[in-house]
């Protein structure tokens, strides 16, 4: 029996982060749990393949035992999911910003409630005024 | 013995030193009870600790491609880590850390020491 | 078992910022998470996964930083957002602590069956014909650039997409920036003075990350990544905006169509084995270059208006 | 393989300074303190199996961590510089 324990770290983190997600208040914060998920994720494919050489081949002689170098091809696509990450994370920070310009706060509930407010008065403002 | 058990013994020697400078920086770090008195003692110590550390591994490896990419590091190091601590310090200094009941950045209440 | 100890730092990293309410104190608990993270990367056997992640937090944190500067900028209409203890602890009885040890159960109990053999027949099959396929030494880069090349045009594709949708999804939609506009950061003489002597060493240290891409770790993106950062040391000496973002818009817009090309005829070359065999070595050293510069110049005019829009846009 | 544990001891001594320091550029500091510590650990173990190709990693580590630490001390600064210019 093999207790495959390196994987149950990352396990670990990216529940944490969803307790995180589910606890916290603020805009950033939740960004940053997304994140943070993101990272446990690619720390679980990298675990599932690690090995103790990196694949970089210096001389074919590595090659007789391949079960000591690491599997390529995760690192590769999450090269791809790291770069798409981040600018993800670029466009959300921008669209927060302009929230931001509009109610001056980066409260869930809060902004939920300004929200609202100012579409329940773009349908019945004229009503209201009367 | 010959040259490289000598190299060996020479550049742990070296590398303790390093070490050595290094603990003297986290006791400072944790027994001073103020920013700029950490500060002074965290850069200056972690600068030369590292300097010595990576002095003792280019003894250990000779004259090499290795310890020649160590030299590189000892450069940047040596550039860089007194900037990182000069300019912490600076915007301590510019955002008023020393005048007592100022409203820090972090959100808080913050008083500075008052003896001396 | 020393990469136990990293992972115990890893988890106790990232569990500073669950417990933590104040915005600047998270923006550097997650720098530190980053950096630790990298490094167990690296340690798993990931060298270019480990070198992509240092770049990225680098950025990461400069745009947190520039939306939370602002945000304690506006100080006076915010209400402080202060997580009570007992409200925590009322959050922390309802449904979450349950289905987190649920899960962690869950999570326990799959990974201590038995193993069940995992396949390693691509990893073999990818390792044994990468250098007579593609040539380089790099594995990782043989699979971007030549295996799944696709992958990588989509990955370029969502690069310029994103580009696009930050400068025209801000306030500020227009995308003129006033040519030799001083901004308010001042830096010591000092600093300047030192960041003039590391600008040369970082653009240089890019350029050799690109070029050695095939050969050793590193590759177009990582080497991108880092010329990116010269452009946060230009702006910290000299405090102006005198690039227009348009040109450099243009420029990568231009890349990213080569980057295409390059690829369609690299396929449509090996396709049709029109080359003699004896020179195919040499065009694959070139064909794998030539893809990391372009990709690595993409990299770094679209991570440099991301910066510049931030810094320039979205900060006022 | 020492140094690696006294390394990971001082890493995890900086993080409680990160957690506990009482202002936020003690935990600027703590964070430096932390990128100079993975250097190192990445030298003692590029010297220990001797691979070439990983003092890269040293220098990323020192060409990047220092740019987010300074942009952070920078807006630091320069809050306090333009309430300063604004009652002027």
């Amino acid at each position: 029996m093999i207790f495959r324990y390196l994987e149950v770290f990352s396990i670990i983190m990216f529940f944490i982060c969803i307790f995180g997600l589910i606890t916290c208040n603020n805009i950033v914060k939740s960004i940053i749990f997304a994140l943070m998920m993101q990272t446990a994720v690619i720390m679980f494919w990298l675990t599932i393949g690690r090995g103790s050489i990196p694949p970089i081949i210096d001389n074919t002689a590595l090659l007789d035992n391949t079960s000591y170098i690491a599997d390529p091809l995760p690192q590769a696509l999450m090269l791809t999911a790291i770069i798409i990450g981040i600018s993800v994370t670029a466009v959300i920070i921008t669209m927060l910003n302009t929230l931001f310009r509009k109610h001056l706060m980066t409260d869930w509930k809060a902004m939920e409630k300004a929200e609202d407010e100012a579409f329940k008065e773009s349908l019945y403002g004229d009503h209201l005024k009367d | 013995m010959d040259i490289q058990s000598i190299q060996y013994l020479i550049g742990n020697i070296v590398i303790s030193i390093g070490i050595a400078f290094m603990v003297f920086g986290v006791f400072g770090i944790f027994l001073l009870k103020d920013f700029y008195p950490r500060i002074l003692v965290a850069s200056k110590i972690d600068t030369v600790g590292m300097f010595t550390l990576i002095m003792g591994f280019v003894i250990r490896h000779g004259i090499s491609f290795f310890s020649g990419k160590l030299m590189l590091i000892i450069i940047i190091m040596l550039i860089l880590n007194p900037l990182v601590a000069h300019i912490m310090a600076r915007s301590a200094y510019l955002s008023g850390y020393e005048v007592a009941e100022t409203e820090i950045d972090d959100g808080e209440r913050e008083t500075t020491l008052k003896e001396n | 078992m020393e990469i136990n100890a990293l992972f115990i730092l890893w988890i106790i990293s990232g569990l500073f910022i669950v417990f933590e309410s104040r915005l600047y104190r998270i923006i550097i608990y997650f720098g530190i998470f980053s950096l630790i993270s990298s490094v167990v990367y690296l340690f798993l056997g990931a060298p270019d996964v480990a070198m992509a992640e240092a770049g990225i937090s680098a950025f990461t944190t400069v745009f947190f930083i520039i939306f939370v500067g602002k945000y304690y900028g506006n100080q006076t209409n915010i209400t402080r957002e202060k997580i009570e203890i007992n409200q925590f602890f009322r959050k922390l009885k309802g449904i979450t602590l349950p289905f987190v040890f649920c899960a962690g159960l869950f999570a326990l109990y799959i990974y201590t069956m038995p193993d069940t053999a995992a396949s390693t027949y691509l990893k073999e099959w990818y390792l044994s014909n990468f250098i007579s396929d593609v040539g380089g030494k790099n594995a990782v880069t043989a699979i971007l650039l030549a295996y799944r090349v696709y992958d990588t045009l989509f990955e370029a594709l969502i690069l310029v997409v994103s580009v696009v949708a930050v400068v025209h999804m801000s306030h500020f939609s227009d995308s003129s920036v006033s040519d030799g506009h001083h901004s308010e950061i001042e830096n010591s003489g000092m600093a300047v003075f030192t960041l003039r002597i590391i600008c040369p060493i970082i653009v240089l240290f890019g350029g050799y990350l690109v070029v050695n891409g095939h050969i050793s770790a590193g590759g177009g993106f990582q080497g991108g990544l880092a010329v990116a950062t010269f452009f946060i040391c230009r702006y910290m000496v000299y405090n102006i905006y005198d690039i227009s973002v348009k040109r450099v818009m243009q420029l990568e817009e231009l890349i990213f169509l080569s980057i295409i090309l390059l690829s369609i005829i690299a396929v449509f070359l090996g396709a049709a084995a029109l080359l003699p065999t004896a020179y195919l070595p040499m065009f694959q050293r070139a064909y794998l270059i030539l893809m990391n510069v372009f990709i690595g110049l993409k990299v770094a005019c679209g991570f440099f208006i991301l910066f510049y829009r931030y810094i320039a846009f979205e900060r006022r | 393989m020492i140094i690696l544990w006294i390394m990971f001891v001082m890493l995890a001594l900086y993080l409680i300074r990160v957690l506990k320091g009482p202002t936020i550029w003690d935990r600027l500091l703590g964070m430096n303190l932390i990128s100079t510590k993975i250097i190192v650990v990445i030298i003692v173990f590029a010297s220990l199996y001797e691979t070439t190709f990983l003092l890269d990693f040293a220098i990323v580590y020192a060409l990047m961590g220092f740019v987010s630490t300074i942009f952070i001390a920078l807006f630091l600064s320069e809050r306090k510089l333009g309430r300063k210019r604004g009652k002027k």
